[in-house]
This record gives structure tokens, C-alpha cells and sequence, in this order.
């Protein structure tokens, strides 16, 4: 089936990473769960009426935002797009800020002004989410150029889908970030659809991300996106490289997501047959059976478990309790004076 | 007459046209198979194919390069750019070379092509997905530009840009996909370049377009209670322009103001303001009023967004308060 | 004092905020080595080497998406678009990204950048790099914008805007990159957002901007030959915008004209009229004019040029026909 | 010697087309005189004051346009850039037509209007010079795609420089007209710089256009852009397999510009091995000694010459006679109604 084997075409098939210890696996266990349990519930909330708007949920995706964050150091910057609960959630952003913010509360990330598009924590690293279609992708490298120009060894790590990879920018700043040799890491999250559309029904080649990297002089990397040891593996090697000077790397991580492409897709476009298969995939379960295997207890796991639960409701609970966004904020901050004038 | 919807109004206008000419061909990201992310276009692909429907790869030049192509070789196609927002991936397309190439070329070249764009705000999408742009259009030399406030003129000004030999940029406004009103059924084309009068008052001039025409019409209903009449218009096309109908008018009532939902500066209210103020200005009984969005981007949450966007509230207040 | 052109008071102030500031970076294409196609950069790869001056491929987007991510951590990058008419390869980073993530991200990230471009016609270089492109930056809310017409004002305000912590676009003309003026020696700034009256006339108000500063001034010579005598402001910056001098001198005169080298539709004279019609329509004697070019894209041959854009003459005459 | 050696990363080293006989021969070679004429007399005619604004010559990339325009149907389309003369002059259009565009003259080619970075005529199937980088390639494919949907088996070629391969319409370009399958010819005129930046100091690979063919599944074609014969070999292929349906080719074809970027530009940021080494290739007589060798006598080729000279002074002649462009006209012709109004 297709996309289903990941090590099919990747000239170096990544390899588990068998070294980490089990408190580390608990770790990504908890953070996958943290992120599902979290965008389960903001679905939730879109169907109690308590988020408006819009919204992007990356539910199956979890272990790529999970490994990558798990390789990051806190200095690090993540960029991501609008399906970028994860990530954000995953660079260590309170969870009642972020569906603060869902809600379009006071206490909101952003205080409302951003939306669930656009997520941003600069103290966590999280540089932004953005709702243009490849436009992150050299903003990123703008972050990886000041490191470098700095020297502080910073990495900044940039998500996007498959469809981004026909879109200009990503040309321009691969093309880019490669000649500059800029600490950045690009992780096409394959999750095999645009929109609506099937990838493969718009693109050249088979493997959106992977199949361009010789464009570039890179390597051509192709992972499972949906095993958290692998994704960790690969974003370790990545990362400590372009920390070294060794430039940029562009990995695609297959996955799925498991609904639609927002809140007004049912998703209905989509094989059974795929479906079941890529559900099979599924990162939450069949990590957990894994962690099972290596020796972890059931009811460890299951603490695990209920420690998220609670701390997902405690922080749906500080999100409802905010109150609606001062109206009073609503001219501030256009400019760094704190105003909007744009007269004298 | 049959009640539409204004994004029914869409596929009728799409249907009627490439019913009738087979150069009409129709290209944008999820159009085909899943109809639009705004469901304007279902049932397009069944209809006439994949040959004449076609989906794209996330590109906007790409999808914008190969409509300018095809229209420079016999084609009229009609190209979706989901959100009027990505105007700005792929702006070179339509300001550099859409718009220019036929006055570069002498007249050598003719460019039948419509792009249409989900346009506006109002529904809580934040600001890179809000954006109301009619005037980066505007200020281009060889654009068209149409933005329908109603199912009807939606199909009759949608066939026409269609019709029309030159490039036409389409407005559709997010926020009217719902909305419903009875459109003429069968062949339905309206000219291009037409305003509107939708309501009729001595005491004030009220320009609109899209989804501020509801707008000002319901502060119209507000003012009214309070004895205040005003002539409300939907310019419908900002070009060509009709500035026969909007001097009339001003000339009239001796007051204008517009409901702009973009931006203020350099809004399409600045340039129906300067004309009023160079053509009318012996008519005019007090200052010119544009009611705007403030100069910001739009905020995402409702209750902002709410408080930035021009209400009906806002509308009838300022007009109260200038008249008195 | 001493005697630059315009395009070494570019080098000018970027030598003098670069010894200022070892965060201020700077980029571009043929910027480094080549010192720049209108070579208002040389020697600056000399002075601060590679690391701070640097050559970019032909990708817009990359270089405006390297300047955000730098100004977001840290870093002044200054980025060159080699013509302003290229703003359109690279618009939604301008438009959709530089401009509007401070206000998205309430405040949390600040984006202290400038985007250095040549504006501008009278050089024969056709409808694709001669545009004037103003009022497309100033449309945009969180851009500020900056059109300097002459060397000293170019020191000063470039100066100024390297030194201001938000987006700042810096319109240079390419027409006036090789005249000269007195530009004070040492550290040089000037505040953003005030215009300046450059001739005083109790007659009428003339505004312009950039290239045509001189215009007007050679307008206002002819016209005083004549018995008129006319106020000519240099408004220097877009936004902010110094409205206070603007609407001073009009209550003074009664009369309002605006030179725009932009086509008409939404020129950044419409926004100048309409806040006139706004605010000062008690002190007006007459319209509010605005010559501009005409709407059109800006034709290739010298002697089609000179046609459209706002000459001394045409503006010295529609002054005496409307001031009549 | 960097981008010396053509078959340098081709796969498939194109073959000399030995079976062009004398008189096709003959005809390459006229062509390219007259394209080295044209340009050196327009250089004068600057120098002269007769041309104004900015103008951007070949010279020394002839090869190029001859080869590809021998190969083409008279149907078939053209796309190409500011640096463009000669390639619409290959399609058939007049030389005094664009003398007279460049003096901008009533007579030019668009009256004046479009300038030497924007010659048009449709009815050559040259469909523009464009004078932002990257713009045409989308445009190029959708002249393309209107042939596919027309059934006509018109093939559009389209022309752009190294510099380009880094700009994000063409990855767009590409990915879409290989996905649609779609008669187009994508040529890569690789003279080695950009303006006055070398291209290798800003590409991430060696070969702009050839090391990226294979991201978009295509064949990777390098060729001698300097050897009219490996050009038109090469373009009879990629267009009689396009025509056939089997859907675009991208070529990198290597040369070198014998002058600066533009008019302004005096090109000394090269080095003088570099253009030494180059002008030793240059097309021009190198095809000449090659017609010597296989038999055409020098008095066919003086006689050719000539006919080339007397042709390229008439036309000057017949430009330089046309009167200046008529003011009338400026406002006409924005609209296909032939005015420009904007308002009713
Ligand atoms: C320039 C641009 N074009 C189109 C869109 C509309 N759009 C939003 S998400 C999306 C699909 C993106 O697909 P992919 O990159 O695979 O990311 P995914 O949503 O699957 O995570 C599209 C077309 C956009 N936001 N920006
Ligand atoms: C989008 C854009 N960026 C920059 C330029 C300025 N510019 C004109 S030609 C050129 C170099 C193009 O190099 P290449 O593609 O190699 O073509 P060549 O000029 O060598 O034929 C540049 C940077 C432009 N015209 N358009
Ligand atoms: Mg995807
Ligand atoms: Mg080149």
C-alpha cells in the first residue's frame, strides 16, 4: 500500500534507537498522550460551542511532535503551522493558555488576537505558527541565520505538511538554508493528503519531502512518523549536526491524520482501506504495547494515563474560567510603542 | 426566480458559463473533488469533467501562470485562489502580469481570465485568512474587480466576468456564502460596472460593498426608527467604477459616507472619497465619513473581531452623530 | 556638511548604523560583492565582511523570510528587494508575515527590520520595474513607510528606520539615486513621521512624495512666475503620517493638490484626500485635486513616460485652471 | 574548469546530430550571425544614444536560441526574459520591429510601450519576454496545458537563466507541468551568473537546473548550450517526445554571455581565465570552422555574412526612420475595448 512502507526509498533506513532508557520512553508515552488527550478535548469543546473559528487537529501525528521536541534543546525554535497544537503543547506551553486561546479568551496565548492559527511562545522556543502554506519555511532559516550568526548553537526545527512541498517558498528556502549551511530542520509531516486532495494526485514524485532532498545536496530521508523512537533517533542525529556547523536537513516523516483536515471536514474522501490501515498505525497503542514489551507495567502506564487526564481537565477548566478578551487590548500592540497610530 | 445561496449562485454562474462555451475551464486547490473548501463548486467535475475541472497542487503562481497561459491561447478559464488572503503568494502573477501584459503588449495580447477569491472576514479565522482586499486590486491598472453583496448578483456578475475580455477579479465574500435570495433562473448576466441604489434617502449617501452592503442597510433600519433617511449603495464593481450613480447621489443628499470593511488607509473609500471631494465638493453639506476597519489586522477572537469590524451600530452612530 | 548623493547617503546610513550596531545585518542580491545593481552599497562588504553583508540567491521570499527570523531573535537585518515592483514575488512575507505578527502575537515578538527597495520611474524601464508602490506598503497595517526625496532626508530617515524597533519599508527612488545635496556629517537621524514644507505660499497646499518633491517644488517656481504662490510639503513618511502639518497648511490655504506618481485608483493621495475631506472640509475653498499618473501601467519609451508622469508643467497648470 | 566539461552529471550525453545536412547547417549558422549582429549593432546604438533605457544582450548564447527555434513547429510557442532579443527574432519576428522597440518608435514592436525587456508577438508564437524572474515558467505551462486541452500538439518552450532555478515559480512550474503531463520545454540557459553574482556561490548543486530534474521526476539533461548542433539535436527530442504526449523535459544548456548583466554593467567581477577560457567557445566561430570542416566553402559563408550585414543595416535604417511614438496612443489599449477607462 502506498506510503506504508517507510523504508521504501530512503537510502539509509534509520534504525531504532534502542538506547533509550525506559524512563525516557514513559516520557514520550506521556507526551504523545498529553497531545492527544489535548486536541481529543478540543474537539470536544468545538462541539460544546466553546471554540469558535476554526481549527486544525493533528490526531495520529503525535510522535513526530513528541521526538523532535524530546531532541530540542529549551533554546531551540520550533516553527509549525496551523496544525501546530502539538508542537507548541510539546515545547512545554501551558496547555490552558493554548485552549485559552482556542476559546478566544483573556487569558488566551495571545489574548485572542492570534487564534488557533497562530500560536506563538518565544519563551518556549515556539516562534510561531502560521496559516500560510510554506511562508515559515525561510523565516525559519531567518532564525537559524541569527544563531549562527550569534554562535549560540541554536537549532531551529520547522514543521510543514506534504502539500507544502510544491508551493515556491519551500524551494527558495531550502535552496537557501543549504548554501548558507544554516542550523535548521526541515520535517515534512507526511500525512499523505493537502486538503482534500490525495498528495500523490499533485505531485512528481513519490515521496514529496524525500525525493527533493538531492535538489538541495542533501540526503534523502524518509522515516516513520508514527514510531517515536525512530522519529527521536533521526531528529538526535539532525540536530547535533546542524548544532556542529554541518547545515540543514530535510526529513519526511510519513503519518495520517486520523480526521479531517479542520473542524468542516468530515473527511469522507478517504479509502476505507486506508483508513483502517494507517488507524492500525496508530503511534498511541502500538507504543504503549511496545513499552509494554520492554518491561514497562500496566499500571505505570495507567498513571500515567490519569496523570494527563487530570491535567487536561484542570486545564480545560482554567480556560472556561477566563474571562472573554478586554475589548479595551483590541488597538493595542500593533506597534512596538504598544499603539496603532499611524498618524502624528 | 429560485432562492440560492450565494455560494449555489457560484456554481450556477460556473455551470451556465461552461454550459455554454467550452474554452470556459475551471482550476484550484480542492476544487474538483471535493468542491471547494467553501463547497461553491459541487458538482463541477461530474458535469464536465476532469479535462475542464481540474484540482492543483499548492501553488498559486503555478495555478495563476497556467490561467494567464491558457488565456493568452484561446482558453477563458476561471482560476480559485481559496483565500483572498494568498493574494499575496502569488501577487506577481496578477499585479506584474496579468494586469500589465496587455497594455505592454500594444494590444497584442488579451487576457479573458476571472479569478475568484474567498474574501473578508467576520467568521473568527484570525488574520492571515480575514483579509478584505478588494483594494489591492483596485489600485492595479487591468484589473476588473467585482464584489457581489447577494446570490443574484453573484451569478449575473460572476457570468459576466466571465464574459468579459479582460481580466476580472471575483470578491466573494466568506461571510455571504449562506446567505440566501432569489436569482433569476436561466441565462442571468448583468454588466459590469453598475452600482446599485438599494435603498433610497434624501438625508445621507451610504457606499457599501459585500458584506457591508447588510450592513449599512441595517443601520439604514436603525437610522429610520430615528427619522433619518439615507440612500444606501452597493457599488458592486469597484472597476470600472460607476461614479455617475455615487455623484448623483452625493450630489443629492449632500452627505457621504462609506462602510469599508478593509483597513483604512488606501481603502476603496479613499478613492470614492477623493472623487467626491474633487467632483462633489460644491454639494457636499459637511465632511466625507469613512467608517473602516480599523488600521490593524484582524484579531481572531469573535468579540474582537467584532469590535474592529463595522457594525450596523457603528454605522448608524457615526451617521447620527455627523448629521446632527 | 558635506555634498552626497542620494545613493551614498544610502551607504551613508548603513555604515553608520552598522559601526553603531553589531546586530544590524544586511542582504540581498548583488549587495556584497557588486556593491549593488544601483550601486548604493559598496564597500560595505569590505568594511563589515561577509558574516554582516551578504549575497542571496534570486529568491525574494528566502531573503525577506531570513530577515523576519533574524529580526524575531535578535538581529536589525536590512534586506534589499532590488525593485520595488519584486515586493510581488515576496508579498505575503511582507504583507501577511512581517506585518502582521507583532499584533497576531499580542505583543510577543517585535520585528525591528527593514526592507530597502528602488521605486519609482522616469528611467525607460518599462511597466515591470518602474512602478511607484507606495500605497501597497501603505495599505498594510503594521508596515511603516518611508520615501525620502533627497540625500539628506535618506540619511537620516534610513538612519531612523534601521533604529526603529518595528517593520519599516524604505521606498528609494531610482531617479533621484544620482543627485546631491548638503547631508550632515557624523551621526545623523532623523524622527520618522514628520513632514516638512519645503516652500511656503499662503495659495494653495501642495503634497508630495519622493521623485515628485521636485516636481512640485519646479511646479511651485513656475507658478509663482505667474503670481501664485503655493506651500509644497514633503511628506516624507507614509505612516506614521504626519497629518498635522498636512491639515495646518490646507486650513491655511483652502486649497488641497496632491502629486502621486502612482496610478490613481487608491494612490496614496486618496488616503491624503479623503482625511482632508474629513477634517479640514470647512477650510476648503474649492476640490481636492490629485494629479497622478494616469491608471495605467507605466509605458516603456521615453517619450510615452514622460506623457503620464506628473510633470512641472501639468501640475503648474492643473493648479492655475483649478485655483482660477 | 567549473561547468566547462558538458557532460559533466548528465546521464545521457547527448549526441552531435550528424545527420543535419549542409543547407539545415548553413541555416544555423545564418541565424546565429544574425543574432550576433543584431545585438552588437543594438550595443552601438546605445553607445550612439539611439537606444534609452536598460537593455540586456545574449551575446555569446546564440546557439541557444537557433537550435531550439530550427526545432520548433511555426505554432509552437515561445516564452523567454529581458534577455530575449534573440530569441524572438529566431521565431521569425522583424528585425526593425525590434529595433524599433528598443528606440522606442512608433514603428517597435509594441509601439513603444513595452521596451526592450518586453517583446511580444503572438502571431511568432513569441508569447513575451518577462522581465521578473520566475514569472513565465507557470505561464509557459499554461500555454502548454491550453494545447493539451485543444488537442493542437503545440509545445511551448520556455527559456530562463541559471539565476532562476533558485526562485520559487520554478518549482511551482515545474511540479505542476510534470504532474499534468504537459507539453512543455523548460530550457536553463546557464551562463554562469546571475547579475553579477557566480551561480554556484548561490545554488546548493552544481548543475542549477539538471541536478534538480530528478525532484520532479524528470530526466537530468546537461548539453554544450554553445553547439547548435548538440542544441537542436537535443530540443528535436525533448519536443517530438512532448508533442507525442510524453509530457516536459527540463535541459540545462551551459554558455556564457560574452558582456555584462545589462547596458550598466561592465562585467569586471569575472575572472579573466574564466572569459578567456569561454570566448575560446564561443558558438559563433567554432560553428563557422566546423561548416569549413565538413565541407562548406568560405565564399558560402562570406556570402551569408554579408546578406546578414546588409539585412541588419536595413532594418536599423528602416527603425531609425520611424517616427517617435504617438502620444495618442498612451492611453489606449489597457482594455480590450482599446481605452483605459476606470469608471463609467
Ligand atoms: C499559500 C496557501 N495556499 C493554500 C492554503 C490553504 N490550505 C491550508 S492548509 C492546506 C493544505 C496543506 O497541506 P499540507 O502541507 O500537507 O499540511 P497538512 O494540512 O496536511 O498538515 C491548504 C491548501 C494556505 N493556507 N496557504
Ligand atoms: C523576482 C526578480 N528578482 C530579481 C530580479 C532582478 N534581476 C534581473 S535579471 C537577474 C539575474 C537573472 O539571472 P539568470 O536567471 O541567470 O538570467 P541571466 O540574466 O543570466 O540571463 C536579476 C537578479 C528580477 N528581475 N526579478
Ligand atoms: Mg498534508
Ligand atoms: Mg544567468
Amino acid at each position: 500500500m502506498k506510503g506504508m512502507s517507510v523504508s521504501n526509498g530512503a537510502p539509509v533506513p534509520p534504525t531504532v534507537n534502542s538506547d533509550a532508557d525506559l524512563a525516557e520512553r514513559l516520557d514520550l508515552y506521556r507526551m504523545q498522550h498529553r497531545l492527544r488527550l489535548f486536541e481529543q478535548r478540543a474537539n470536544e469543546l468545538y462541539v460544546d460551542g466553546l471554540i469558535r473559528g476554526t481549527s486544525h487537529l493533528a490526531t495520529g501525528q503525535e510522535a513526530i511532535a513528541t521526538g523532535f521536541a524530546a531532541a530540542m534543546r529549551p533554546d531551540d525554535y520550533t516553527f509549525c503551522t496551523y496544525r501546530g497544537h502539538d508542537h507548541v503543547v510539546a515545547r512545554g506551553v501551558s496547555m490552558a493558555a493554548v485552549y485559552g486561546e482556542l476559546m478566544g479568551r483573556e487569558g488566551g496565548l495571545m489574548g485572542g488576537k492570534g487564534g488557533s492559527m497562530h500560536l506563538i511562545s518565544p519563551e518556549h522556543g515556539a516562534l510561531g505558527s502560521y496559516a500560510i502554506v510554506g511562508a515559515h519555511l525561510p523565516i525559519a532559516a531567518g532564525a537559524a541565520w541569527s544563531a549562527q550568526y550569534r554562535g549560540t548553537e541554536q537549532v531551529a526545527v520547522c514543521f510543514f505538511g506534504d502539500g507544502t512541498t510544491n508551493i515556491g517558498a519551500f524551494h527558495e528556502a531550502l535552496n537557501t538554508a543549504v548554501v548558507w549551511k544554516l542550523p535548521v530542520i526541515f520535517v515534512c509531516e507526511n500525512n499523505q493528503y493537502m486538503e482534500y486532495t490525495p498528495i500523490g494526485s499533485v505531485t512528481a514524485v513519490a515521496h514529496p519531502a524525500a525525493d527533493r532532498a538531492s535538489a538541495y545536496g542533501l540526503a534523502s530521508i524518509l522515516i516513520d512518523g508514527n514510531d517515536v523512537d525512530v522519529v527521536l533517533a533521526t531528529a538526535r542525529r539532525a540536530i547535533a549536526n546542524a548544532r556542529q556547523g554541518g547545515g540543514p536537513a530535510l526529513i519526511e516523516a510519513e503519518t495520517y491524520r486520523h480526521g479531517g483536515h479542520s473542524r468542516a471536514d468530515p473527511a469522507s474522501y478517504r479509502p476505507p482501506d486506508e483508513v483502517r490501515a494507517w488507524m492500525a498505525r496508530d503511534p498511541l497503542p502500538n507504543y504503549r504495547a511496545r513499552l509494554l514489551a520492554a518491561g514497562a507495567s500496566e499500571s505505570v502506564l495507567q498513571e500515567i494515563e490519569q496523570a494527563v487526564a487530570s491535567e487536561v481537565e484542570r486545564a480545560i477548566d482554567q480556560a472556561t474560567s477566563m474571562p472573554p478578551p478586554d475589548g479595551a487590548r483590541v488597538l493595542n500592540d500593533l506597534w512596538a510603542n504598544g499603539g496603532s497610530a499611524w498618524r502624528n | 426566480m429560485a432562492e440560492l445561496t450565494y455560494r449555489g449562485a457560484v456554481a450556477a454562474a460556473l455551470t451556465q458559463e461552461m454550459d455554454r462555451d467550452h474554452n470556459v475551464v475551471f482550476l484550484g486547490e480542492d476544487v474538483a473533488a471535493a468542491g471547494g473548501v467553501f463547497k461553491a463548486t459541487p458538482g463541477l467535475l461530474d458535469r464536465f469533467g476532469p479535462l475542464r475541472v481540474r484540482d492543483c497542487p499548492i501553488a498559486e503562481q503555478a495555478i495563476l501562470g497556467l490561467a494567464m497561459g491558457a488565456a493568452m491561447t484561446g482558453l477563458r478559464p476561471v482560476a480559485e485562489i481559496m483565500f483572498s488572503d494568498f493574494f499575496a503568494v502569488c501577487w506577481d502573477l496578477i499585479a506584474n502580469e496579468i494586469a500589465k501584459t496587455r497594455y505592454m503588449s500594444n494590444g497584442k495580447i488579451t487576457l479573458p481570465l476571472v479569478i475568484r477569491t474567498a474574501n473578508g472576514g467576520g467568521i473568527h479565522f484570525g488574520a492571515q485568512h480575514s483579509q478584505s482586499v478588494e483594494n489591492w486590486a483596485m489600485m492595479i491598472p487591468g484589473l476588473k474587480v467585482v464584489a457581489p453583496s447577494n446570490a443574484a448578483d453573484m451569478k449575473g456578475l460572476l457570468a459576466a466576468a466571465i464574459r468579459d475580455p479582460d481580466p476580472v477579479i471575483v470578491f466573494e465574500h466568506k461571510n455571504l456564502y449562506a446567505t440566501k435570495a432569489d436569482v433569476p433562473e436561466g441565462e442571468y448576466v448583468l454588466p459590469l460596472g453598475e452600482a446599485k441604489v438599494v435603498r433610497h434617502g434624501p438625508h445621507a449617501t451610504v457606499v457599501a460593498l459585500a458584506a457591508m452592503v447588510p450592513v449599512a442597510l441595517r443601520a439604514a433600519q436603525l437610522l429610520a426608527a430615528d427619522g433619518i433617511e439615507v440612500t444606501v449603495i452597493d457599488l458592486r464593481c469597484l472597476v470600472p467604477l460607476d461614479t455617475a450613480t455615487l455623484l448623483n447621489s452625493v450630489r443629492e443628499t449632500g452627505w457621504l459616507f462609506t462602510v469599508e470593511e478593509n483597513p483604512r488607509l488606501c481603502g476603496w473609500g479613499a478613492e470614492v472619497a477623493s472623487i467626491a471631494a474633487e467632483e462633489a465638493i460644491d454639494s457636499l453639506s459637511g465632511p466625507i465619513i469613512r467608517i473602516t476597519t480599523p488600521h490593524l489586522p484582524l484579531p481572531a477572537a469573535e468579540e474582537l473581531e467584532a469590535l474592529v469590524l463595522p457594525s450596523p451600530e457603528r454605522v448608524a452612530a457615526t451617521i447620527t452623530r455627523t448629521l446632527r
